[in-house]
């Protein structure tokens, strides 16, 4: 397929954003990281109870005030976009935030990613010629959640893979993806490896392993993306 | 409370935090579970679900709290009901701690004496997922037998571990119906860094509040760590 | 507030810890210090401490702090008058944060990056008197290197060593005559553990209310960790 | 002297609280621990701005309600009785708690004792022929504090000296005390070693000397204790 072609096929950023807020679940308590996984707030279905924790100590945290003038510096999501509180939300200092996260505590934490390996190892934090990076809460974020949700292009501007057999990124946590949502597929990280869960339309299983650098296993459930 | 216009409403149904009785609060207590139990002296006990657990007749807890009950009350009852078979604290033998001195003296009941600060502390490594920290706290003394000496920067510090527990039960003052709570003055104590630490929290309440009704600015706990709640006003003035 | 016949009257005449100017309360900071900087983004950043300093023209700072300022706010403002000699972060190159590029790929400043939780943790350990704490954060990574790893349990962890510095400057909400403070939504970020954390303590507050009127059980900074403080409100009506 | 004589010029616990309280200077927060230490609340001078912390959590505790019908379970001290707050106080968990006695913030911690060594080792926590004993919290508060004040009895009821070579008790705190408060003296312990800084009217330096194990510094500036 061209990449003309291609690019008709693949999901919009807004698109993979409503993808991933679905696989959020009634009741879960879920870290968005900065940039892309801050879109998927408007796309929770109304009916699911999904309160969103921010690094900056926010339980609750909701989409941007309807009216833009009510803005606060201090009640920014951790990309520093202004956001507002969910009732019932609070506050907490930033070794209680981070408490949270470690402790076990987010059903699920959503990351962007430079790479995941079958292992579930990510790399996300710096570009391997930067001399160092900005890593912000998210070592101490995909350690410490239930499940980290990877969210990102399939391959990168060179095409070439961005799910790899072994990071060759500089490390942000070992062993941490439990799920990998790209604008190609949904790859789920199983201990027996990587398993396809999903692929949008316009492409086949097989052309999703072909833009994949390991070995998908391609399971009888495997379904079209829907959102 | 908020300034205009930073609050978005609730519209998902939230889910019901709150048990229909404390005997149905603690109905899922497992024998041989170790439970966390806030309160020190008689403040912030929560006394309410001490004896829901105690009329559930459970076996073989391993209670980590700060004393060992007062009298016949708090965690004397569990004491003196047999549903203990190991005691980790602090202050084990107050004058008013009887029940649990005769236990032991007996050979009933085993103890484990962590310092106050220390046990406060190994609490909240449990809950904030830590391995373990350094505490100067013990060095030099029997407390740290067993136990890893590590220097840094020239200084002895003991290793100490984290704690958590299956279960904590916990008295605050206010609730609402995500399980945000407040505490009263001292009976704060060890409550909130144990609803940190422990896979279900169960809470007793003084008085239940309406969602949104709590300034989100003086939330000690946040609804996240609790598990679900009674409201003890319903059950008992004991304050 | 607390229930009838339980408060206590302050009779003594308490310290004023109240100082006349931003540059009076900043006077004594000296050149080489560690300052501890609150602020997470925009948010609950010391603005008007900070300008104090650059005003006094403080120079081979130590910064510690999540971010390194907001175009030419912020700690932008301390590196671009030249007083920063090291800044120990979480986030240093955000978009916003041009100043810092700047000058870091001219190499004109040191950069340590600490992952954000282990941050905030390293400067609780600090105000906490512990000697350092066990992590699952960076194991496997670069930013654990040189670091001593521990396994417990069969889990590896990194040990943290603790932050403190000779100065904190803290942006809060409310000030009383002791020193107590609360904060404004998500602007309370690292200011409650940079108190804990810093020999002087130097706060700005948006608002000074009388001794007695604060809830005692709304206090977020007990009093005890502050040194001295201004009325932001006086100066400056950003927030 | 014989026993009788002995007694009566002995310090009350009264006379030894207040003389305790008298060295607490004006700004200081102080810990006070179980037993003995708290009598020393009442007899601050009231022109002394003293804050007491208490370590389940009070910072301004004060004296018992003056109507005990307003006595509160949750408003107790270490000891277990009941107290109220100053104006202005606070209350925090029992880990920020422990965070002000081991981060220094105490400017002193009055805690009673059965032995004090040369050195300033501590022992108060349980007695020798016990298989263990409450700890509470002497030992974070002893190894945290500024000063670390050990107030008790000069000598054991068998007449055996507390203040030590070396204590034969368990220890609670290596090289902790910095000045000792009996009923017979007061003593500082100094680098160069226990130096009598005040002994009891009725009561000669050389006496004070007779019931102390250790060699005691006696310097000129030695006098009577006033309260």
């Amino acid at each position: 397929m061209n990449v003309a072609a291609l690019a008709k096929v693949l999901l919009t950023s807004e698109q993979l954003a409503k993808r991933v807020a679905l696989e959020l679940e009634d009741g879960w308590l879920v870290n968005v990281g900065i940039g892309m996984p801050t879109q998927c707030l408007p796309f929770v279905p109304a009916d699911r109870d999904v309160q969103f924790h921010s690094e900056n100590g926010i339980i609750g945290m909701a989409r941007p005030p309807k009216d833009l003038k009510h803005a606060d510096n201090d009640l920014l999501s951790a990309g520093k976009g202004p956001v507002t509180l969910l009732q019932g939300g609070s506050f907490v200092h930033h070794a209680d935030s981070f408490a949270i996260s470690r402790g076990g505590r987010l059903d699920a934490a959503i990351l962007g990613a430079y790479q995941v390996a079958v292992n579930g190892d990510l790399a996300n934090w710096r570009l391997p010629k930067a001399r160092t990076g900005s890593v912000g809460g998210a070592m101490d974020i995909a350690v410490g959640a239930k499940r980290t949700f990877a969210m990102m292009t399939h391959v990168t501007k060179d095409g070439e893979s961005k799910i790899v057999n072994k990071v060759s990124y500089p490390m942000t946590a070992q062993r941490s993806v439990t799920k990998i949502f790209t604008d190609m597929a949904v790859v789920a990280v199983m201990p027996e490896g990587l398993v396809l869960e999903e692929y949008v339309e316009g492409l086949t299983p097989a052309d999703v392993q072909a833009a994949t650098e390991p070995k998908l296993i391609i399971p009888k459930t495997v379904k079209p993306i829907r959102f | 409370m908020l300034p205009e216009g930073l609050t978005t409403p609730v519209t998902a149904r939230i889910k019901n935090k709150r048990a229909a009785s404390p005997a149905e609060a603690v109905a899922d207590v497992k024998d041989g579970s170790v439970v966390m139990v806030g309160g020190f002296g008689r403040g912030g006990v929560p006394e309410i679900l001490i004896d829901a657990l105690c009329d559930k007749g459970v076996k073989g807890l391993t209670i980590i709290s700060n004393n060992t009950g007062t009298h016949e009350t708090g965690i004397a009852r569990f004491l003196k009901q047999g549903c203990v078979k190991k005691m980790i604290c602090s202050f084990p033998f107050a004058t008013e701690s009887n029940v649990f001195r005769d236990l032991y003296n007996a050979g009933k009941v085993d103890l484990e004496v962590v310092p106050q600060g220390s046990l406060a502390e190994r609490i909240r490594a449990g809950g904030a997922g830590l391995g373990g920290f350094l505490t100067p706290t013990g060095v030099g003394t029997e407390l740290a037998q067993g136990k890893q000496i590590l220097t840094v920067n020239g200084r002895e510090y003991v290793l100490e571990l984290p704690l958590r527990a299956d279960v904590a039960i916990i008295r605050a003052r206010q609730v609402d119906p995500r399980g945000n709570l407040t505490y009263r003055m001292a009976g704060r104590n060890f409550n909130p860094v144990m609803c940190t630490a422990a896979d279900k929290v169960i809470v007793e309440a003084i008085e239940e509040v309406e969602l949104g009704s709590l300034d989100p600015e003086v939330i000690i706990t946040p609804g996240l760590y609790v598990t679900r709640y009674v409201v003890a006003g319903k059950y008992s003035s004991r304050v």
